[in-house]
């Protein structure tokens, strides 16, 4: 069982972040929004772990799909240095991804930093009449994947912590002036914890369903070795869940925030 | 297989086809990993550590990445023996490979009932945990002394109707001496090393990595340290030794077959190749052939000291 | 040194002006380190350990790369005592940072003898090591049980003028247990971990890669198990204590601080880079810097759990 | 103190053998031959310990030295994907080299394997008028550096294990004859263990002052951790002895083989 695929395009986005463009059959057709892989970084004098990344966009008539890395430490400094036409081992497509319901008439994404990346497959895949997405970044040399998200939805909404570009303030705040101006079918959250236990709290209020995707330190990434738990309400007790089985996109009724 | 090569080893009366078995707490109860590979290649599979009730372990994060190593903080968490009989066994007993239970208590009772209740169960070997760092009660108490191993093994011996591994904690000043007491006991054999304790910090935050503050390094890191306290503890005993402790290849395996083990168990090496069982197979046998050993039984303490 | 920022730690009498220490036996007694780096920059220098008379040492080979490790079986090789008083204190001295004198023995009377002898010398700390790995008599002996360790230490607290350091070995059970004996046999510190036992073989030749079989486990690898024995010991006593295994850089060190530890010491690392202590001092200096901290001590058990 | 230092040339001079060209002001200026350097193999993800690696020549007017590697383990396959350009981390040049008496007028180096790189220089550098050169390979392809010897010495021998090229057999059975036919003033050893144990029995018996270059596995490099030691006499007694500080160029007699 090959996991090894060639690295068709690499490129950097801003001054840490970067995309590849990876050549798989496999995981473009197979590949929901909101999937994982999991992936080795470096081989021998590599990380030990592999670091898992959301898909951000597949390509199924091409077989290749993109993912984008922040660096934030080890794992994603190796896997800075891929260039095309390297090889890269990766596991996927792994987890649950959103749900697409054809009866939702108008979704709202809702990304923050490195959150924002499981949702362009979404906005592309769903079909509903209006998608909007609301992304939030540090500040304006951060905001990234603009022109992208803009093709795919009805409306775009940007947001700084500093406003330096778009809308100053949470994400969260823009979303709830939006609600109050026309409600939406469902919600999709992925970004920062409390953002999205905001972003939950934000949807009982008004009543609509809603998913977030999670992120938690892994093992396997297959639903092994269970070290990538979230709490999850399980009837009237709780549980542990493996983010990389059973998520990392959940109802967003079912986690526990904490 | 090979065709003049022999992989068949007995571990204190436990039939392994060959002596690769996936490690308690790294393969789940394996569905996860027949995606992956055929089951049927595995001489074993130690399944996820059992208890007499479900537990719901500790709060994450559970894992953290230490040079070579990782440190983990799951804490046990698992559906219950009972669970585990009715959904589990159906499936692993698809496959031609030995069931190996790992089975924790936080009481002696509870290790005889847990061993009561799998001894009737229809898995090949029972795997007593006496050394999981990661859960407050008991458990690691009870492999750190040997008078307390002398105790719960003898006392579960008696319902035991399946070859009894014990499995040692390294977090010992003599471990020779603890194999010695499981023996006496009426161990079959032993497996070691569990995880050793250990500690995570981020230097920003100021806090622990792990939820549970500390946890067990596992990997590549801790095989220096697992490949001696083999030695010792085959040396020491005269029941078979089951290796493990951050073993990622064929070579690393054959290495604990020479410090005496007898089978070797890998765990960590598949977070990052989910290969690894089947390719350290390979290994072994290519190594075998390359060096003109039949039997992988000619290695078990071949060491020349 | 940064303007406000004081590096300053006092260790059971001994103080340092920084709290960055060359760990005993990576460093020789400082000469060939002089050639890279001012040693007055260092806090202080932990030199070879030494014994009562010379002794020749372990077979080669004495070191072997693990993941992220080494092990070495030095086995002590030193001058013995009076040699290094007449030929290598007068250069250090030279230097103005703290010389601690590690010692071994092999009974309690050498052990006596040393710390008598040593009393006299213009040293700044002595070093108990009741935990050296690779000598068979002594020594590791010394250090795993408390109430062995509670003898040694009294009996030769009872000739210490100088500030007496306790060596601690991780190969225990319960090092907080063995800290807390020392403590109360009348040591001024502890310094904890000495290296953990383990052994390295070529799978090849089927032989061991050390001379002496087994040998002392120490760089990176151990840095989660040295952390662990950190923070148990300093939540056991309230002597300071001293920390090490694994450290690299300044990161580490501050995660020592955190941890529990009053002063870090640094061994492996110095064989790559050969400027790690003193770069060390600049990132901790760094740190400081950078999150408002003026005291060194002001990071010690810091940890927020 | 810098340690880096930058690769001019990086060339495979066969199959597993490779050739760095470094350029240090110091280590060319101060290095004797027989020295040797500390070297570290790659950076974050590389191997914990450094290698030790013999000085093979150096250009002085260029303010180069050249280093000749064979892949063995992880650290030299490591070392062996560096090209030009590339910074290496050294430290250097350790240890004592050969010794170069002037009066000396006929010297013979006897190599093995690895084991010339070091003789190379040391031809180079010596006075004498008569410089033989024996060298012992494992077959032909293995034969390296063949050119370079035969312009630094008066006479080259070159021998392979299987007679592949050159005459078949031992390198010392070759220094035999030649010392049976004409005498030396003296005899330098570099290869494995036991091709030195026996050449310095010939010189003892042949009554000719030799020295012998060591190998051990190392830790500081410098002379502090006392990890790389060999058996020397001392006196009537025996003292292990670091290989790195006091060596690897031990005088013949001073080495206890066992
Ligand atoms: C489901 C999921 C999807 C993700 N998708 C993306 C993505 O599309 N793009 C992107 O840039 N990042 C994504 N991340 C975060 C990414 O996994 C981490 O930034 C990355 O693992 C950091 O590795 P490192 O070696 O650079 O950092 P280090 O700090 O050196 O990593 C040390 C260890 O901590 C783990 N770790 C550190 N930060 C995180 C984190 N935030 N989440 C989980 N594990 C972490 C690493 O996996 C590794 O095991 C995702 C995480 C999850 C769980
Ligand atoms: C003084 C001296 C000079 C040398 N000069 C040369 C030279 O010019 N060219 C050359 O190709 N090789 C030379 N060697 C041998 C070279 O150091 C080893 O081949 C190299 O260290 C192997 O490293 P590795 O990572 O590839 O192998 P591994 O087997 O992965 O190394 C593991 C560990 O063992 C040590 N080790 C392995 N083999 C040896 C060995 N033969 N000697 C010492 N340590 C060893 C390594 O340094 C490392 O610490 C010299 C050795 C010494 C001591
Ligand atoms: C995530 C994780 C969970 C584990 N859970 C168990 C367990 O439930 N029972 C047990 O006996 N050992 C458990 N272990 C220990 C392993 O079985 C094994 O003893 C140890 O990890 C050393 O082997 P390795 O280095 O190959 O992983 C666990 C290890 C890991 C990494
Ligand atoms: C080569 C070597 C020699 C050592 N010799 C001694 C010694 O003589 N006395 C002692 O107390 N510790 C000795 N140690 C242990 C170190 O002082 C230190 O406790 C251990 O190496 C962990 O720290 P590190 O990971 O920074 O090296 C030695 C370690 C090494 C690697
Ligand atoms: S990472 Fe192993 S269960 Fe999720
Ligand atoms: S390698 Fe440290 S003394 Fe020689």
């Amino acid at each position: 069982m090959s996991t090894n695929y060639k690295i068709i395009k690499a490129e950097f986005l801003n001054a840490d972040t970067f995309k590849l463009t990876v050549q798989s059959e496999k995981i473009s057709q197979k590949a929901r929004p909101g999937q994982m892989v999991h992936i080795k970084c470096g081989d021998e004098g590599g990380v030990l772990l592999r670091r898992p990344i959301s898909i951000c966009s597949v390509d199924r008539e091409k077989g290749t799909f993109d993912i984008v890395i922040q660096i934030r430490g080890k794992g994603t400094k190796i896997l800075s240095k891929y260039r095309a036409g390297d090889m890269i081992d990766i596991l996927g497509p792994l987890g649950q991804g959103f749900s697409i319901y054809p009866k939702h008439k108008k979704i709202i994404v809702i990304g923050g930093g490195i959150g924002i990346f499981p949702l362009l497959q979404l906005l592309k895949d769903h079909p509903a009449e209006n998608k909007k997405a609301i992304l939030g970044f540090r500040n304006k040399s951060c905001v990234i994947l603009e022109e992208e998200f803009r093709k795919e939805c009805n409306e775009l909404l940007i947001s700084t912590d500093d406003g330096s570009y778009g809308e100053k303030g949470f994400v969260t705040d823009i979303l709830k002036k939006e609600l109050d101006k026309e409600p939406a079918d469902m919600l999709f959250f992925c970004g920062p914890l409390p953002m999205m236990k905001l972003g939950v709290g934000i949807a009982n209020e008004y009543n609509i369903p809603c998913e977030v995707s999670m992120e938690q330190r892994m093992g396997c990434g297959i639903g092994a070795c269970l070290t990538c738990v979230c709490k999850t309400k399980n009837g009237d007790d709780w549980e542990y869940t493996q983010v990389c089985k059973r998520g990392p996109v959940f109802s967003g009724d079912k986690v526990i925030f904490e | 297989m090979r065709g003049n090569i022999n992989l068949k080893v007995n571990i204190g009366g436990l039939e392994l086809k060959n002596p690769v078995i996936a490690a308690s707490g790294c393969f789940g109860f394996g569905r996860e990993y027949s995606r992956f590979f055929d089951l049927n290649r595995l001489g074993g599979i130690a399944v996820k550590g059992l208890t007499l009730l479900p537990r719901k372990g500790n709060p994450p994060p559970r894992i953290a990445e230490t040079p070579s190593g990782i440190l983990n903080s799951v804490g046990l968490q698992n559906p219950g023996v009972h669970a585990f009989i009715e959904k589990e066994i159906p499936f692993l007993r698809k496959f031609d490979t030995s069931i190996i239970v790992n089975a924790s208590g936080s009481t002696v009772e509870e290790y005889e009932k847990m061993v009561e209740i799998l001894s009737d169960a229809d898995v090949d070997a029972i795997e007593l945990n006496l050394s999981c760092p990661n859960v407050k009660e008991g458990c690691l108490s009870f492999g750190s002394s040997p008078h307390r191993v002398r105790e719960v093994v003898s006392r579960v011996k008696k319902y035991a109707k399946k070859p009894l591994i014990v499995k040692l904690s390294p977090n010992v000043t003599d471990i020779a001496e603890i194999a010695k007491a499981a023996e006496e006991a009426g161990a079959d054999s032993v497996s070691l090393i569990n995880t050793i304790l250990g500690m995570a910090i981020n230097a920003k935050t100021r806090r622990p990595i792990l939820g549970n503050v500390t946890g067990g390094l596992s990997g590549p890191a801790i095989k220096p340290v697992a490949l001696r306290m083999v030695y010792e503890v085959s040396k020491a005993v005269s029941i078979p030794v089951i290796g493990m402790g951050g073993i990622t290849n064929g070579t690393d395996a054959v290495e604990f077959f020479l410090a005496g083990a007898t089978a070797v168990m890998i765990g960590t090496a598949g977070f990052a190749n989910p290969m690894v069982w089947v390719e350290t197979i390979e290994v072994i046998e290519a190594y075998m052939a390359e060096n003109s050993v039949n039997s992988v039984t000619d290695l078990i303490g071949g060491l020349i000291v």
